[in-house]
């Protein structure tokens, strides 16, 4: 074990072992057990980064994401602040003018209408305002996505809304390890970064191994998690499991280049061209709505970039364009895997 | 150094009857008579079974995160009593289900709500309130909005909202106070400072030694109130409510009070709450208190609370059995309640079930309820 | 002139004539004259009908668009707000709830962030979350884009963030005939209409001669403004123009069919896929952003519907994905008439 | 009615120097020194100076919309004088012109501001100070943030902030006050109050005797002082930014001023505003108070005043001119400053200057600007 890790050893409760063959230090861990533990190593390396928001300290977050940081690094690292979401973004932006590296929480996605102004207004435009006088250093981490029957405005999956404003990053793991990785990454972005946490996979029933060690990816590349050529499917968040799912549903001959975002914007325009330019074929899945969300974005791309390559239309399988039900329909409305297959199944017979 | 003044203020605390039930007759006079008190413990005591009750449901997984109302009831009824059923508009958060069942709504709405049915937000005609609240702080703009409405429509009604202590941290807060206060709109903001917003103490929320002075910001007319005195807060609302229908503007009411629960059935307060200030405010406890002074009346008895359990049990069992006899919404519903008329797009996503371009039938693609356009 | 007419004369410097053919009252005004005398028409129809907002009391507005109302209404019917965009919308909503008929007024688009979380998550909400026993019909009126040399954050063009937000309908006509139609057409809907006005076309050079009594457009028809069949130009709000002037700069064999959407939500489909399907080539032009603008949502409904009819792929001439600059630069940063003919011209060779 | 009193509050109103530039001897002592006074007097003219200069770039077309400052000098001076250059930190909106240039903001950044152009936002280094903000009420959470950052670094550093009256109304301005009082930042919040939000009359924008009283809802040191007055709002600054440097956390200032000129060049104050009321605050002028002042001491004259005119136009001749030799900023800017490192699909906007896929060369999309990658 390595000193940087030995000091970052953060939950005594995880498993760890090194794998043998290339000697990494490896911790088990599910999707928000890597989030709490990237927090912590990156707190410790950096005694600029703080964190805040509602119930982030002595209880730990309401899915106990920064658990134990407080009493770890102490109340002056770790700040419960009022309950008041604007006053939590607009005074991390203001900490990081004051050359912090604040990690506001904003509790769940419904609740970032109040700190909307502040982001777009002034989080994302500082750079450009002050033609790079002021930069602000943050990352703003919120919890996304449905299907945990929680309460109104607790399932919501605003990252279109993100991604149209320029100066913002918008960033959406959903694995323990890109989760670790892409945390890093975005604590060490001189810019703005939106961390969305797809709740419905915080704790899925297995843990992944991952190196324990610090290690960043890159912003802005998506992930082949499955490589083929008959389809591309591509999603982010919650909604890979539903991907990966729906395989299965699928015949033995269609082979599915199945590809995670990860990244919202920007774009990684590369990636998702170069499958369709391969596969020809093409479905996109996410949770928000379906009228103006990415997967307009998503497609519209791939029109323009492979339009000689394209078979068939480019699909989306996304939220209905109402309103996200209240939890006994929930399931009904969130993008299911036969969803899914059935839009492959019809892409392939076009 | 001042050369002069130029603001003064001062803030009252009312209690009326203790924590041991003891009156101040004084004070008691012209609020609630022994028959009104005797009426409202036992409303009380229905609210805390059907409260208790709702816990168990979510432990048991009949519902989901539920926010147990325990300990705030007299707040709740106190103010809710003081206002004008089918006449004056509550606005609540999600703490005074004793309120809004007062004043009309059926009881089952409130569980439907928290086993995630809109229908439990579907106010019935001719009750007077908005729908529990989610997003904390936010709808104490809709009861200035709606209050103005009633002084432009010059309908003798008044708003009153009701919201935490945290809540008092949004910006909409202020913006609701400084637009009741510059349009002098008949709104009562009831703020149940139950001393904790999920894990954080109000001291943490702010740094202000009362919640009431927040109200001085809009010189709006303000009061520290016993929040587990249902005599004080029925006094202090009614002056409020009946200030606010004769035009004389918002009020603001600070109900001192405690959960007595965790924050709701997602929580564990024992993370963060000394077990002693629990038990100190047991003590205090509104039911309790009420229970005490009644006896000493005469007015109340053991067997009395007895038959008044069993008829609650009864009661609740049978709320319960309306909100778990409702089935899953429609499907189309999410559709049909978009909009007033269903635009063409939502219409083809209605009929297919599904939002991709190339169309089949609904059926194929996994719906867990049965489907009907 | 009719008895609701001449009730509802309103600005008597307006000049006014009898169109001699269909005995119509007609009235010569530019946009901005056509939404204040809409809403003198209105507030006199319907007592219901109340504004509120910065400054538009007895000093009509910062565009004049209230101008007079308050003087003729009384301050009961026009009220000048506390500086409090969310208590505006906030307050609105409950106005609505109370039976009234609010017309709030944002002052600029960049100001709606504060007013964004009463907006998306009540006004649009409240229909659905209580299964329609709650309904708020209210018309937010905001001026919206660029090019009339503002400071900061009054020039920007966020139709895309409403658009993806299911319960809300969001309108943005760019001539005076189509601002007065549309706006009665929202102040009738029984939901709530956010309701865009183009600055840059406020005051466009000419008057146009528009009927004086009451009509309205309904709410998501788009319109065809010029009949072609090379290519379809699809724009909204002042860009409008933009496309017209490059209509002349293109050669004479290319005949553009060009759209104006009007209404960006809900969309118009059958009248673009109409179009594309005949024409098979497709340029769309809006002041916004480029990524997950409106833009991207049009062009997906095509590729999905006018698979077989493209020819080239739809091209999008859009704000750049930078925050919309000061002024010196923002006849740079607008789509202009060369670029869009450039970019038809380049649709056209494809 | 109270069994007792839960809050009380008290307001000062503070003036050293009436409206006829005498003194209160006894106030004025531990303020400014003569010496002080007459360098501020001298500044504050210029500023004056520049100011209507700007006001008439605007109308002769070579500046867009401008605010004036006209009036509101001694409230942006007396506060900026008390705050330590390079060290404390300023966070305005529009009106404090002369606290930016104090404290080393070149005085043409304001000019290439509301020129249209983002370099006069570009704070040189050692410069501590935000830019001009252009949403109302939202800086003043900066300058809590900044300040927290400032205390968790243990920097003895204090961030002073300025809104108007208006600003008072926003959500913002609430949070900000809160999470200052809740974390006991160092933060002055600095309200001019001008009396107009455009065309707003301050009673319209609040229902409060004062604005100073806002700050009760918070338990924030508070106190309300002629704005107009320089050295009772140096005073009130001076006590306020120690008092916060000691770590006697945040205050709030009211300072009583008014605008003397339209809201800004876009606006015509007199469709809303009383003639009458213009006149009788041309009389409290802040200038014109220190001027009569400093003649009765013997320490100004006419003669002094004809050379600092002249010295004050060849001045802003030498401002506007740096700011108007400013060409337009070079268009890649634009793609350059939106993040760190600019990505792959804006590097390949900045190279073909368009959105669309089908590319070809900048030059043929009709610039305005020379094009250079
Ligand atoms: C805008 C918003 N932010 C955060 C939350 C999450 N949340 C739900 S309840 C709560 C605490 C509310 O405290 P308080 O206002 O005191 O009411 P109480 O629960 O004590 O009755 C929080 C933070 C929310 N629902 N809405
Ligand atoms: C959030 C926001 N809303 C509206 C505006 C438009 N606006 C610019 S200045 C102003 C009035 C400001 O009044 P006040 O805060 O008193 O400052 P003053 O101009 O009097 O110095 C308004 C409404 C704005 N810039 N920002
Ligand atoms: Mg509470
Ligand atoms: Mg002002």
């Amino acid at each position: 074990m390595s000193n940087a890790t030995e000091q970052a050893v953060f939950n005594p409760k995880l498993r760890r072992r090194v794998d043998e063959g290339s000697g990494v230090n490896q911790v088990e861990c599910n999707l928000v057990e890597a989030i709490t533990l990237t927090l912590a190593q990156e707190m410790d390396r950096d005694e600029r980064v703080v964190c805040l928001g509602e119930d982030v300290g002595l209880n730990g977050g309401v899915f106990r994401a920064t658990d134990g940081l407080q009493a770890r690094f102490g109340d002056q690292r770790v700040f419960d602040t009022p309950l008041s979401e604007s006053g939590i973004m607009g005074t991390a932006v203001g900490l990081a003018m004051g050359g912090m590296r604040p990690i506001p929480e904003i509790q769940f996605e419904g609740f970032m209408g109040p700190a909307y102004d502040q982001l777009v207004n002034h989080a994302a435009r500082y750079r450009t305002r002050s033609r790079g006088a002021i930069t602000i250093p943050m990352v703003v981490r919120v919890p996304v996505g449905g299907g945990i029957h929680a309460p109104e405005l607790h399932s919501d999956s605003p990252e279109a809304i993100y991604a149209h404003q320029p100066g913002l990053k918008v960033v959406m793991p959903c694995t323990p390890y890109d989760a670790k990785g892409l945390l890093a990454a975005a604590l060490e972005d001189p810019d703005p970064v939106l961390f969305f946490e797809p709740k419905r996979v915080y704790r899925l029933p297995t843990r992944d191994w991952i190196p324990e060690d610090r290690y960043t990816i890159p912003i802005g590349q998506a992930k082949v998690v499955t490589e083929g050529d008959s389809v591309t499917v591509i999603s982010w968040g919650a909604s890979v499991y539903q991907c990966l799912e729906a395989m299965d549903q699928l015949p033995e001959d269609i082979s599915v280049e199945m590809i995670d975002m990860r990244t919202i914007s920007p774009i990684d325009k590369d990636t998702i061209i170069a499958s369709v330019q391969k596969t020809g074929r093409c479905v996109i899945v996410h949770e928000a709505p379906k009228t103006a969300g990415m997967g307009a974005e998503l497609a519209t791309i791939l029109q323009e970039h492979c339009f000689l390559y394209l078979k068939a239309p480019v699909q989306r399988v996304a939220g209905f364009d109402t309103i996200m039900p209240y939890y006994k329909l929930e399931l009904e409305y969130l993008p299911n895997a036969k969803r899914v297959a059935e839009a492959i199944t019809q892409v392939m017979a076009y | 150094m001042p050369i002069r003044t130029a603001y003064t203020a001062k803030i009252d605390y009312l209690q009326i009857m203790d924590e041991n039930g003891v009156l101040d007759e004084k004070l008691a006079k012209d609020t609630l008579t022994d028959a009104e008190v005797l009426e409202l413990y036992q409303y009380m005591c229905r609210c805390r079974a059907l409260d208790e009750t709702a816990f168990k449901l979510q432990r048991s997984g009949r519902m989901g995160t539920y926010p147990q109302n325990k300990g705030q009831e007299a707040a709740a009824i106190g103010s809710g009593y003081a206002a004008k059923r089918g006449v004056d508009w509550l606005v609540p958060c999600y703490r005074e289900n004793a309120a809004l069942w007062m004043h009309g709504l059926p009881m089952h709405y409130v569980l439907l709500h928290w086993m995630g049915d809109e229908r439990g937000n579907q106010i019935p005609e001719g009750v007077r309130m908005t729908p529990l609240c989610i997003p904390i702080g936010t709808q104490m703009l809709h009861a200035t909005g709606i209050s103005w409405a009633m002084k432009l429509r010059k309908e003798p009604a008044v708003a009153i909202t009701y919201f935490g202590d945290g809540a008092t941290s949004e910006g909409d807060f202020h913006e609701a106070m400084n637009f009741a206060s510059t349009f002098q709109t008949p709104t009562v903001f009831f703020c149940q400072n139950n001393h904790w917003a999920i894990s954080v103490p109000r001291e943490s929320q702010m740094n202000s030694e009362t919640v009431a002075q927040k109200a001085l910001a809009y010189g709006m007319p303000t009061v520290q109130v016993d929040g587990n005195d249902l005599l004080a807060v029925y006094k202090v609302s009614k002056e409020a409510i009946e200030r606010a229908r004769a035009g004389g503007g918002p009020s603001f009411i600070e109900a001192v009070t405690y959960r007595l629960a965790d924050h709701t059935t997602a929580d564990d307060a024992r993370r963060y709450r000394d077990p002693k200030e629990v038990e100190a405010w047991q003590g205090k406890d509104p039911v309790i208190r009420l229970r005490k002074y009644l006896t000493a009346k005469g007015l109340w008895s053991d067997e009395k609370q007895t038959a008044l359990d069993e008829a609650a049990k009864t009661m609740v069992t049978e709320v319960v059995r309306a909100a778990e006899g409702i089935a899953k919404p429609p499907l189309a519903d999410i559709f049909d309640y978009t909009y007033a008329t269903v635009p063409a797009e939502l219409e083809t996503q209605k009929r297919t079930m599904r939002t991709h371009s190339l169309g089949q039938n609904p059926e194929q693609v996994g719906l867990q309820t049965e489907w009907t356009s």
